[in-house]
């Protein structure tokens, strides 16, 4: 405490003098003053960094790679995608999502989505200044403005999209060439129940009694004599599929289908997922392929190696194959 | 304050004389108070670009063309922000408080020689008076503490208390040295017994120990690092001025700052000499290059303060009384017996010596007997 | 032990915190002062209680990757690192070597940044008015440019995977590490001489808030702070996990176990971590980056119990899995290392006085989103 | 002068009734200060203005913040649990035997002659150098007997905090 | 009764995940004391301390890593178990033996409601002191009502509510 004024503290003293100085000479060296001056000077970010993700489409924005096989929206950590399949008048899956909202406060931009999306449908985008006025429905962003096209992609990340189109084989797609519908606008794209069943899949909320996963499918139909319209949920799936879950591993899958017909063994082989990657939800695809009306295996996307051969062994068993 | 009532009789005797006095008194209080103002707010400005630059980043740039503009855009938002008292706070002396912060930090600006012939008002104690009127701060501090209710700020009004009652005697005892070496109380009579080529007080051994003595208090009088205890911003959260905000905490800046600066002026009249300066007695500009000649000096005491405030870490509240009483004061005592030996010495050279010598003694053995506490050097081993 | 002297004093109860510029985070200590003296100080935490383990029960073992670098956030690589190898020790993975050499490099990589920041904050506590930490700051961005152009974020990377890590680095990144750690022995002897002989500095951490080594070792307390009292403990020598039986570097051990013993272990281990750095640099092989046989999506871990640990920069970083061969953990808990060394928080303020308690809780280095979880 | 002179005493009395009456004993301390403040400024009227000077630094500088001190030790500061009106009983004898005190002070003052008559020729400037030569020469043992005590009281202050200390 | 000296000692060398030690509750700190103490183990340092709810098998597990800072071997896993019921979930508290496990048991006890007998200090240290629930246990349902603010979640909570969500009893409890 008695030699305070000793050499220490005169070597903080130059030390910071010696900052003060050289600052002024070659102060506009980034790694000397570390601040950028922010909207005018602008930080260059490199390509793999990622904020919110983004749909890529090819071409018109009609043609879009994702295929509405709800991976991500299972795989996201804090469940912020909402999927939901179009459908044409009789109901049959059109493999294009007709909602698709991603709640960005929700979203922690951890890349995952990214990662296991098997059609390289959705990557992360680089742009952070999404500052919006409203706390729900601003910071909610709906399908037309999560689309973005394949050479904004290779704009931000020209690297990584190359690889990835160089990887990209053309999908099949096994539904006929829909339609092409006017892109639906917002105003009717999330009906009233729609939006509350968004909001139970959505806000993840732990243990609410039990989830209804994934949320029923909602069909309109016209209630005869009056011009409201009433909620019919699709035909919820039979009870008698206990594999039906994604959490059970094929082998305990199987084991719970053993004795039963091959459809649902077909069934049980598949990831339990409604992805309708294959053009059907399992239950549909596993009648497929048991009936013949679809002899290609390897539909299942989601279900990748395990599923193939485990429905090659059961085709070929039953001597489909 | 009389050679500016000449002044106005010449110009214009057709005034009446109660308006010529009060003229007369109020002009110097104007000029004061607005180039120390405008001194304030430059100073606000320059030390958060100093501490910018040597904290590697840019100080403020966005207000005005280099961030000039940065005092009155801080003043503005002060005047702006709401002003909550709390409802447990003694109102009236919450509300007295900043006041009692801010006067005597300016009714010190009364007795500094700013240029030749430009002081506001030439006490014959004007020395004194100085030193009187900032003891009152003491005051203030802890009305400040008490009124708020707030057991932080009532540990940090104890703790600036203690401090500036402590610091007080070492200042006061240092000051005597310059008094008896310029035979007068009156600042301007200090400053004109500086004149000579090494004539400033500081040239002289017992000048520079007092010099040293009296810039150590004078930072611990208005809480600057290392000795910024009463607001501690990591220990007790704002110390005596948590529960102000508003223009009230501004007055409390004010305060701080303006009484940094008048101690920096009356440090400058006392060993830097002042307005003094080769070229400070032309008849033209002579009090132009005077007046820069105190400027420069006052910032260069600024700038030390700036400069320990980036670099040096804080003091703990018994080490600071310690180094008061322990070190400071003996020395101010011991400066006092070298300067009489250098007064009554032969001729000059044997005084110096002779007092430099003492001091030198003094310093190392004060070191030893306060040397309780010694930083062990320490050693680290390795394992594999 | 209020004073029984001549004056009758009032002791002052004081709560520093949750809202307290320097207590790193909403944590609250409930300090009973007598004077400046502290007599009685309880921590109380939880205010940024998440239930992150109860979070991890309902998601997939790849859906708590990203949760793990909210724990510390300031040192997200080595929180990702624990998670892996405690999923990889009970699945037996096995990682490829450039997978190994990259997460070491990473790791050290996060030790830099935690120490250079841990030792600002300590001195902007101590009152040395931010600019320390603005130096630390500075040598942190390029660190966090380096993340960021590896992994995708500065500070939530959510790099690691079971059996290797996401992105390979390329030379480009490779180029960009090793002009990094150039640039570290500068900057640290610079550090030094702006601080270690400061004597205001060694006046108020020396001799303050001593930790004896068997209390260090009882309480279970680990990292730099258990080091600072003499305890040669480190997991990374002990366990040999990852490939850091390739490098020779020590680890330092202090002694007196006060305060100025942690801010020197510290510095030291910043030594030591560019030591590690530029020989891992030097020598990182070619190779696949992550196991071929490591799978994303459907990843079992077989029924069982496992407990995994490294030495994170604040201290042994554990996790305690038990899986019932689902692809969702049973039970997945966390060990934090900030958490545990504030057992002994009050036995080092005890005595002390409210500047050094600051200091103190400084010198033991905590982040609340370990210490809550 | 003389207004200058009437509005300072009014805010002295005011000053001293303050002190006395008012509950919370921090507003008391204040009253008291403004008190001291008048006694400074009537000293600066006298151009005297060396004791003023020594008057703001010793009564507001030292004695107020002894008080201050003081008042931290006590009790119940804010006098709400006091209960007995500050004026106390009989305050009317106290009121009779300030006034007739104050009465009798009127008259000695009006008989002496030490009003008209400056002290020791006080020029301008000279007050000061008057008082310094005034100290050394005749007044130079009870200014030396004053010294040795304030030493003594200093090292008595020192041991009381020397004790405090070991006993922590 | 404390488990032989060899068993312990090769389950160390094996320093397979699978060396643990389940341990009657009476014994607990007998057994750890032995483990602590015995020249050849020194299990000095007890890193992680943590419950474990089986609810099919009924019980909560306490299980307690133990290292060696002396003799730097590895992990010993020390279980014990008490029943699940609130009333009968008491065990020992093994504070006394390594001050480590302070925070941890109370931990242990704020989440799980597993009590302590010994510890010095058992309070709750993650929720707040009017927490009545356990919330990490299997069977916890937490609170509907959490700071609520009339948001469009509203609509959730009406319908979860219509479609028969359960609104659990601590909830009721913790707004009286």
């Amino acid at each position: 405490m008695s030699n305070l004024l000793g050499k220490g503290m005169i070597d903080g003293l130059v030390v910071t003098a010696k900052n003060f100085v050289t600052s002024y000479f070659d102060g506009n060296r980034k790694d000397r003053l570390f601040t950028y001056q922010y909207p005018e000077e602008r930080m260059k970010l490199p390509e793999n960094s990622r904020t919110f993700p983004f749909l890529v489409y090819d071409g018109t924005p009609d043609q879009m790679r994702c295929t509405a096989c709800k991976v991500c929206e299972t795989e996201c950590p804090p469940q912020c995608i909402y999927i939901v399949m179009e459908r044409d008048a009789n109901g049959k899956p059109l493999l294009r999502p007709r909602v698709f909202d991603i709640d960005i406060s929700v979203c922690m931009q951890c890349g995952i989505c990214a990662e296991v999306c098997p059609t390289n449908a959705i990557k992360m985008d680089c742009d952070f200044e999404r500052s919006a006025h409203g706390r729900f429905e601003t910071l909610l962003s709906h399908l037309p403005e999560l689309l973005k096209s394949n050479d904004y992609y290779h704009q931000i990340k020209s690297a990584e999209a190359t690889r990835v189109d160089a990887t990209r084989k053309p999908v099949k797609k096994a539904a006929a060439p829909a339609p092409v519908k006017p892109m639906p606008t917002p105003a009717d794209i999330l009906t009233e129940d729609e939006r509350s069943a968004w909001q139970r899949g959505c806000q993840s909320e732990i243990g609410t009694g039990p989830i209804v996963w994934p949320p029923p499918v909602v069909v309109k139909k016209k209630v005869a004599g009056t011009n409201t319209e009433q909620n019919v949920s699709a035909a919820p799936l039979p009870t008698g599929t206990p594999w039906h879950d994604s959490g059970i591993d094929i082998a305990a899958r199987m084991e719970l289908a053993k004795d039963r017909s091959l459809a649902d063994k077909l069934m049980a082989a598949m990831a339990q997922l409604d992805c309708q990657a294959c053009g059907y939800d399992c239950r549909g695809y596993a009648d497929a392929l048991a009936s013949g009306t679809n002899s290609d295996f390897t539909l299942c996307t989601p279900g990748e190696e395990e599923t193939k051969n485990m429905l090659e062994k059961l085709l070929k068993e039953a001597g489909k194959l | 304050m009389d050679a500016i009532y000449q002044l106005i009789h010449d110009y214009c005797p057709t005034m009446p004389d109660w308006l010529a006095l009060a003229l007369a008194i109020l002009l110097p209080i104007a000029i004061v108070m607005g180039v120390f103002l405008t001194v304030f707010a430059l100073l606000t400005w320059v030390e958060r670009k100093a501490l910018g630059r040597i904290q590697n980043r840019r100080g403020p740039n966005r207000v005005g063309p280099v961030g000039l503009f940065q005092p009155i855009a801080d003043g503005l938002k002060l005047l702006t922000k709401e002003d909550i008292v709390p409802n447990a706070a003694d109102k009236v002396v919450h509300f007295l408080a900043p006041v009692l912060v801010v006067v005597p930090a300016f009714m010190v600006l009364a007795v500094v020689p700013v240029a030749k012939g430009f002081i506001a008002v030439d006490l014959n104690i004007g020395v004194l008076f100085a030193l009187a009127v900032s003891t009152a701060s003491v005051l203030a501090l802890f009305m400040a503490g008490w009124a708020s209710h707030n057991k932080f700020s009532l540990l940090g009004a104890m703790r600036g208390v203690a401090q500036v009652v402590s610091y007080e005697v070492p200042m006061v005892l240092a000051a005597v040295v310059v008094l008896m070496a310029s035979g007068s109380l009156s600042s301007v009579s200090i400053v004109e017994a500086q004149r000579g080529l090494t004539g400033w007080f500081v040239c002289k051994p017992w000048g520079l120990v007092g010099f040293v003595i009296f810039q150590l208090c004078a930072m611990a009088e208005v809480a600057r690092t290392p000795f910024d205890l009463p607001e501690a911003e990591s220990e007790i959260v704002a110390g005596y001025h948590t529960e102000y905000s508003g223009f009230k905490f501004a007055l409390f800046q004010m305060g701080e700052y303006v009484a940094a600066i008048t101690m920096g002026g009356i440090t400058v009249t006392m060993f830097l000499g002042g307005y003094l300066g080769p070229g400070c007695d032309l008849p033209k500009f002579g009090w132009l290059i005077s007046a820069c000649w105190f400027f420069a000096k006052l910032g260069i005491i600024v700038v030390i303060n700036i400069w320990a405030r980036g670099t040096w870490p804080r003091v703990r509240v018994d080490q600071l009384l310690g180094f008061a009483w322990k070190l400071l004061l003996p020395l101010s005592l011991v400066n006092i017996v070298a300067m009489a030996v250098w007064h009554f010495a032969p001729n000059k050279l044997v005084g110096w010596v002779e007092s430099a010598v003492l001091l030198a003694v003094a310093i190392v053995a004060l070191v030893k007997i306060n040397a309780g506490q010694t930083f062990e050097k320490r050693s680290y081993r390795f394992t594999s | 032990m209020s004073a029984t002297g001549i004056i009758q004093t009032q002791t002052l109860e004081v709560s520093l915190g949750p809202q307290h510029p320097s207590t790193h985070g909403v944590f609250r200590m409930d300090v009973v002062l007598d004077g400046e003296y502290v007599v009685k100080l309880k921590p109380v935490m939880g205010y940024l209680h998440r239930n992150h383990e109860q979070l991890a029960e309902k998601m997939t073992w790849l859906g708590s990757m990203p949760y793990t670098d909210r724990l510390d956030y300031f040192c997200s690589m080595t929180n990702n690192w624990a998670y892996a190898l405690a999923v990889e020790k009970m699945t037996g993975l096995k990682v490829p070597e450039r997978a190994e050499y990259i997460r070491v490099i990473m790791a050290e990589l996060t030790r830099l940044l935690n120490h250079s920041c841990a030792i600002g904050f300590l001195l902007s506590d101590c009152g040395a008015w931010f600019t320390p930490v603005l130096y630390a700051l500075r040598e942190r961005e390029w660190i966090l440019d380096f993340f960021e152009t590896v992994s995708g974020a500065r500070m939530m990377c959510n790099y690691m995977r079971f059996g290797g890590v996401r992105v390979d680095l390329d030379d480009a990144s490779l180029a960009m590490a090793r002009n990094i750690v150039a640039r570290w022995p500068a900057f640290l002897d610079e550090f030094e001489k702006l601080m270690t002989e400061n004597e205001v500095l060694l006046a108020r951490t020396q001799r303050v808030g001593i930790l004896s080594r068997n209390l260090a070792i009882n309480a279970s307390v680990s990292g730099p702070v258990a080091r600072a009292s003499g305890v040669e403990y480190d997991i990374r020598k002990v366990d040999k996990y990852g490939v850091y039986d390739r490098f020779d570097f020590g680890v330092p051990v202090g002694e007196a176990g006060d305060t100025f013993d942690r801010y020197m272990i510290r510095i030291l281990e910043m030594r030591e971590a560019v030591k590690i750095l530029e020989q891992a640099l030097r020598d990182i092989p070619a190779g696949p980056f992550i196991a071929p046989e490591a799978k994303l999506r459907n990843f079992k871990v077989p029924a069982g119990d496992g407990y995994g640990r490294i030495e994170a920069p604040k201290g042994e970083l554990g996790f305690y899995l038990v899986s019932e061969g689902g692809a969702k953990p049973y039970r997945y808990h966390v060990r934090p290392p900030s958490f545990i060394n504030l057992t002994i928080l009050e036995d080092m303020c005890l005595g002390q006085k409210v500047a050094d308690t600051v200091i103190i809780l400084g010198s033991v280095d905590i982040v609340l989103g370990e210490v809550d979880r | 002068m003389n207004i200058v002179f009437l509005t300072l005493s009014a805010i002295m009395v005011l000053g001293a009734v303050l002190a006395v009456t008012l509950r919370n004993l921090v507003h008391c301390l204040l009253a008291l200060v403004v008190f001291f403040l008048g006694i400074a400024g009537h000293f600066f009227l006298l151009k005297a203005d060396f004791l003023g000077a020594a008057q703001i630094l010793i009564y507001i500088g030292a004695v107020a913040v002894l008080i201050l001190f003081a008042i931290m030790l006590t009790r119940n500061i804010s006098g709400t649990e006091g209960g007995r009106s500050s004026l106390g009983g009989a305050w009317w004898l106290g009121v009779g035997l300030a006034s007739s005190l104050a009465g009798m002070m009127c008259v000695f003052v009006r008989r002496s002659e030490l009003v008209t008559k400056l002290p020791y020729g006080a020029t301008e400037e000279g007050v000061v150098k008057e008082i310094g030569k005034l100290l050394v020469t005749d007044w130079v043992v009870p200014l030396e007997i004053m010294a040795v005590l304030l030493t003594a009281a200093l090292i008595g202050a020192v041991v009381i905090a020397l004790e405090e200390e070991k006993k922590r | 009764m404390i488990p032989p000296l060899e068993q312990v000692r090769e389950m160390l060398s094996a320093g397979a995940a699978k060396s643990s030690l389940l341990v009657e509750r009476e014994e607990a700190v007998a057994v750890a004391q032995f483990l602590k103490t015995d020249p050849q183990l020194q299990l000095d340092f007890c890193s992680c301390v943590t419950a474990v709810d089986y609810i099919k098998q009924d019980c909560i597990e306490v299980v307690y890593h133990l290292y060696s800072v002396a003799l730097k071997h590895g992990p010993v896993a020390l279980k014990v178990r008490a029943p699940r019921a609130l009333e009968q979930c008491r065990m020992p508290s093994l504070t006394p033996v390594w001050r480590g496990c302070e925070y941890q048991e109370r931990e242990a006890f704020d989440l799980y409601g597993v009590k302590f007998d010994g510890h010095p200090d058992l309070r709750r240290i993650l929720m707040w002191d009017e927490f009545v629930d356990h919330p990490m246990r299997k069977d916890y349902v937490p609170p509907m009502d959490y700071e609520w603010e009339p948001t469009p979640h509203a609509e959730t909570l009406a319908r979860a509510k219509q479609t028969g969500g359960t609104v659990p009893a601590s909830a009721l409890e913790a707004k009286k």
